[in-house]
């Protein structure tokens, strides 16, 4: 799992829902990262020198997929790129998730739903997807075949109207373990969740990033207990992260 | 093709060091890097007691940069002397130990701590425009700054680089007052300090509000400091500030710079410190240049 | 909509104006941008007679921004009266000139000269960087500054705006002693002294060796040096460094400027100063602000 | 002739020498532009922010052609654009030359040789144009029809060897009036020599420029007379040049 910085292929790119993207890169990165796992994309724009963090949505055999929100000129720059344009990558970054779960609940909101899906095609036995939306929705093709899909949206147009809380107790999911990767309120009311029902949980973090390896320490997180790294409760997401026992770490 | 270079009479086999904060203790960078191949390895600041730093966000990116508000956490000397030092060992290379306190006393706890340990040079940090006592007060103010260099030379085993702020009227004065309390050499620039807002959400992009300004937008202000302090002091000049390539690093050197730091582009691309030293190499074969030292301060 | 703002008691249509020395007189600039939708045009530096500037080349290109040691080129406030500030009076927008000197009295002459003249304020460049005598000397030390702006407000029948210098240790002491010495505003900031040198060449990119730095580069820079400069004083701040765009114009007023000059950017792009009072416009629509003072210093 | 900051499109542009590139680029400031005249062209590199001066090579109806060296990397991206890019230009800029002169002697060194391409076919009567290369030619084939060319070679390779000044003397050249652009030890050259013959010469220079237009007084040059503009024997090369009477600008 050495981590390169490379320039790669972009092999397709597709827009698949009101600025959201889906775009193929051809990499070796692709055969060396594990779900939950992110990559740095750099943008070429050259008053931009910090990469912005895009999680892996799933992987092929020298090839990765990632589905990312444009949030600003960087992400409206990678929007741009077509059939066989060079990218900027680094990685792979971060731990992934541990894929020792069964009966595994996968909680995604918004952008935080891509690293579910190659989790979902990663972790054995049987698998849960919810997945939050505001509106409208994306990749809910794509789980067929690996989960079983449950919807929320904030305005209701499918599935459970609300949150992805609301999701799951309105149709009574569950699972032995829980995964999610989401915006912070959802994050906060996912450990919350589990807490209550007694559920271990890996939870996904994102936070402003420089490095991307560890170096920097911009993106640290409060964790409950010591970690070794930093000796003062701060896990780097990039390097220690992004995935964290719920447990470990304080959100508030 | 000689690119050594000495300071306080320690030679480094090239000048390329990377600047503190940057680089971690390398640990993070030997998957991109051989550490083998830097001049030195400047290790992220240190203090008595392992520090917190800030709340987040502690980034953000600027034209041309960005803004870091860190405020120098880290694990404390003992851990740090324990696994940084321990890792670093492993390498040939020069360590130089950048060293942070919020009062002279906390500095000269760490500067102690280290006086038996396989270190070649301190770099005192009075310059982090991020932490609210200590550091940059050192930096600002040529009395507390001649305090804290006789006050570290005094304890020191290795050589003491001061390492200056940018954010002063006169840098001349400082690199002197250094100088005249013992310093062996001078390092800069540390960040300028800069602030960004979120016009939307109206917030400040740091939660600290103001951070530290580095990469290549700065390297103007740092040249010209780095010119204005080699022409003010005899002692040698570590110059940083913006290093993205080797004619970046050759700039600084022809400004005065004995060595040179690369510092926020390694977040860039992570390979920056390598590729600035083969760019110096090929430099120097084609201007058929046969000592570095030949175009120090070639330009005045 | 109201995007007026009031500085000494003088309303402005609106809050972008031109940075000293980006804009000549707008003579060069009225084919691009009708002038009369400018909240001012802030003029090119006149002092009491004509000078030469420094030699060649006077501008250098750096990482997201520029170089420029123009040294105060300018006609002299005779034919500047005579021809530039009769171009002015045509327009319906603010007339802001700037004023230099190399002493107390050249100053003086100017605002004298200036005392009977259709101009709305006066601007006092003590932060020049690329003149060998007054100028930034006066903006770099609390003492010279207070005694110039007493001396200019004794003598002028305008407002009164000192120009502040950002290479200086501590900007609120500067603009607190301009408030106290009775400035009616401060402007802020001019550009940072930096340098680059032609390493293939082996000399400075600059005939003056040091020059001021501006554009993108320097914002966040300037960002905060106007946070702080607002927070310190009463007096309007007019702010500047590195402005391209209608969010980067909120970003200062939202630190605590009431109005914003574009610079560098002019150069870049002639229409900037226009496309960033329509952006301003078409921000407050969307963030529904009637009053562009319900946000000047909203983030703090 | 108004100023105008417009996204013209490249025709095409091919190499026509070591780092030489000419680029036809459609645009409405060929229609109002002048021999001469430049245009100011803007790097999309967002790390550079001035633009870059190139003078008018020649123009047809909605099209003009530039011919320039790489010089850094500004220029280097221009050399990259293919046909339909978009290009940011500013122009027309500066005075252009006076188009009174009959049996006109043309001199041009190295990349100030285009601009008198233009001049040459916009010229009246007999006109003679010395072209002076380091080695490698550009351009002879583009004056055939419109003047008599002579060359020089600083290595000997094609024409005279020498410089310009060599080979006007070595084949007798002369005329009514010069024109000139050129490096500065060729300019300084043919200005000694207009004088020594007492032929009108006018010359273009060049300088770092930031806007362009004359607003910004970056690129000045010395001047005999005290001009109207400066009030100090200042002229402005973007605007008050870049072509000026040799007579009245200092060059030493």
């Amino acid at each position: 799992m050495a981590k390169e910085k490379q320039t790669a292929a972009v092999i397709r790119q597709e827009c698949i829902a009101t600025d959201i993207y889906s775009m193929w890169i051809e990499t070796s990165i692709a055969d060396v990262s594990h779900p939950g796992q992110f990559i740095s994309v750099y943008p070429k724009d050259r008053s931009k020198l910090l990469p912005r963090p895009i999680s892996i949505c799933e992987t092929a055999p020298g090839r990765l997929r990632i589905v990312y929100r444009i949030a600003g000129s960087g992400t409206a720059e990678f929007a741009g790129y077509k059939s066989g344009d060079p990218i900027e990558i680094l990685g792979p970054l971060g731990n992934g998730f541990p894929l020792d779960g069964q009966d595994a609940l996968l909680i995604g909101g918004g952008i935080g739903i891509p690293p579910m899906l190659s989790l979902a095609k990663a972790l054995p036995g049987k698998k849960t997807v919810v997945a939050g939306y505001k509106s409208e929705l994306f990749l809910t093709e794509d789980f067929a075949g690996h989960a079983d899909l449950w919807i929320a949206t904030e305005d209701g147009s499918s599935g459970t109207k609300g949150t992805v809380l609301n999701a799951i107790r309105e149709n009574h999911l569950t699972g032995s373990v829980i995964y999610a990767c989401g915006p912070m309120p959802m994050l906060k009311a996912v450990k919350e969740y589990a807490i209550e029902q007694g559920i271990p949980a890996w939870i996904s973090l994102e936070e402003r990033m420089a490095c991307g390896v560890g170096a920097c320490l911009g993106c640290v997180v409060k964790t409950t207990g010591k970690d070794e790294h930093s000796n003062v409760n701060n896990a780097r997401i990039c390097k220690d992260g992004p995935v964290f026992d719920a447990k470990e770490v304080d959100l508030t | 093709m000689n690119t050594q270079v000495c300071i306080a009479g320690i030679p480094f086999k090239n000048p390329v060091m990377t600047a503190s904060g940057t680089f971690g203790s390398g640990m993070e960078y030997e998957e991109f890097v051989d550490l083998n191949r830097l001049g030195a390895v400047v290790t992220k600041g240190v203090s008595n007691v392992p520090w917190p730093g800030n709340p987040t966000p502690r980034v953000a990116e600027t034209y041309g940069g960005m803004l870091n508000a860190i405020g120098l956490q880290n694990p404390g000397i003992d851990l740090f002397i324990k696994r940084d030092l321990a890792f670093l060992k492993k390498y040939d290379t020069r360590v130089i130990v950048n060293v942070c306190g919020k009062s002279v006393e906390e500095y000269l706890e760490v500067v102690e701590k280290l006086s038996d340990q396989d270190v070649d040079l301190l770099e005192i940090n009075v310059s982090c425009p991020n932490v609210k006592e200590g550091a940059i007060a050192f930096g600002q103010d040529v009395k507390a700054l001649s305090a804290i260099t006789k006050a570290v030379k005094e304890k020191a085993k290795q050589p003491v680089i001061m390492k200056l702020s940018p954010n002063v009227t006169d840098i001349k004065e400082l690199a002197k007052a250094a100088e005249a309390s013992g310093a062996d050499a001078v390092s800069l620039i540390n960040t300028i300090t800069g602030m960004k807002i979120d016009i939307r959400k109206r917030c400040f992009a740091l939660a600290n509000k103001t951070g530290g300004l580095s990469g290549p937008a700065i390297k103007p202000v740092a040249v010209r400091m780095v010119y204005e302090a080699a022409h003010a002091v005899k002692i040698p000049v570590i110059g940083m500030g913006g290093i993205a390539t080797a004619e970046d690093a050759i700039e600084f050197i022809m400004a005065g710079a004995t060595a040179v730091a690369v510092g926020a582009m390694n977040f860039h691309d992570p390979y920056t410190t390598i590729k600035v030293i083969e760019g110096i190499e090929a430099f120097m074969r084609e201007e058929k240049i046969t000592d570095l030292e030949s175009i120090r301060g070639c330009v005045n």
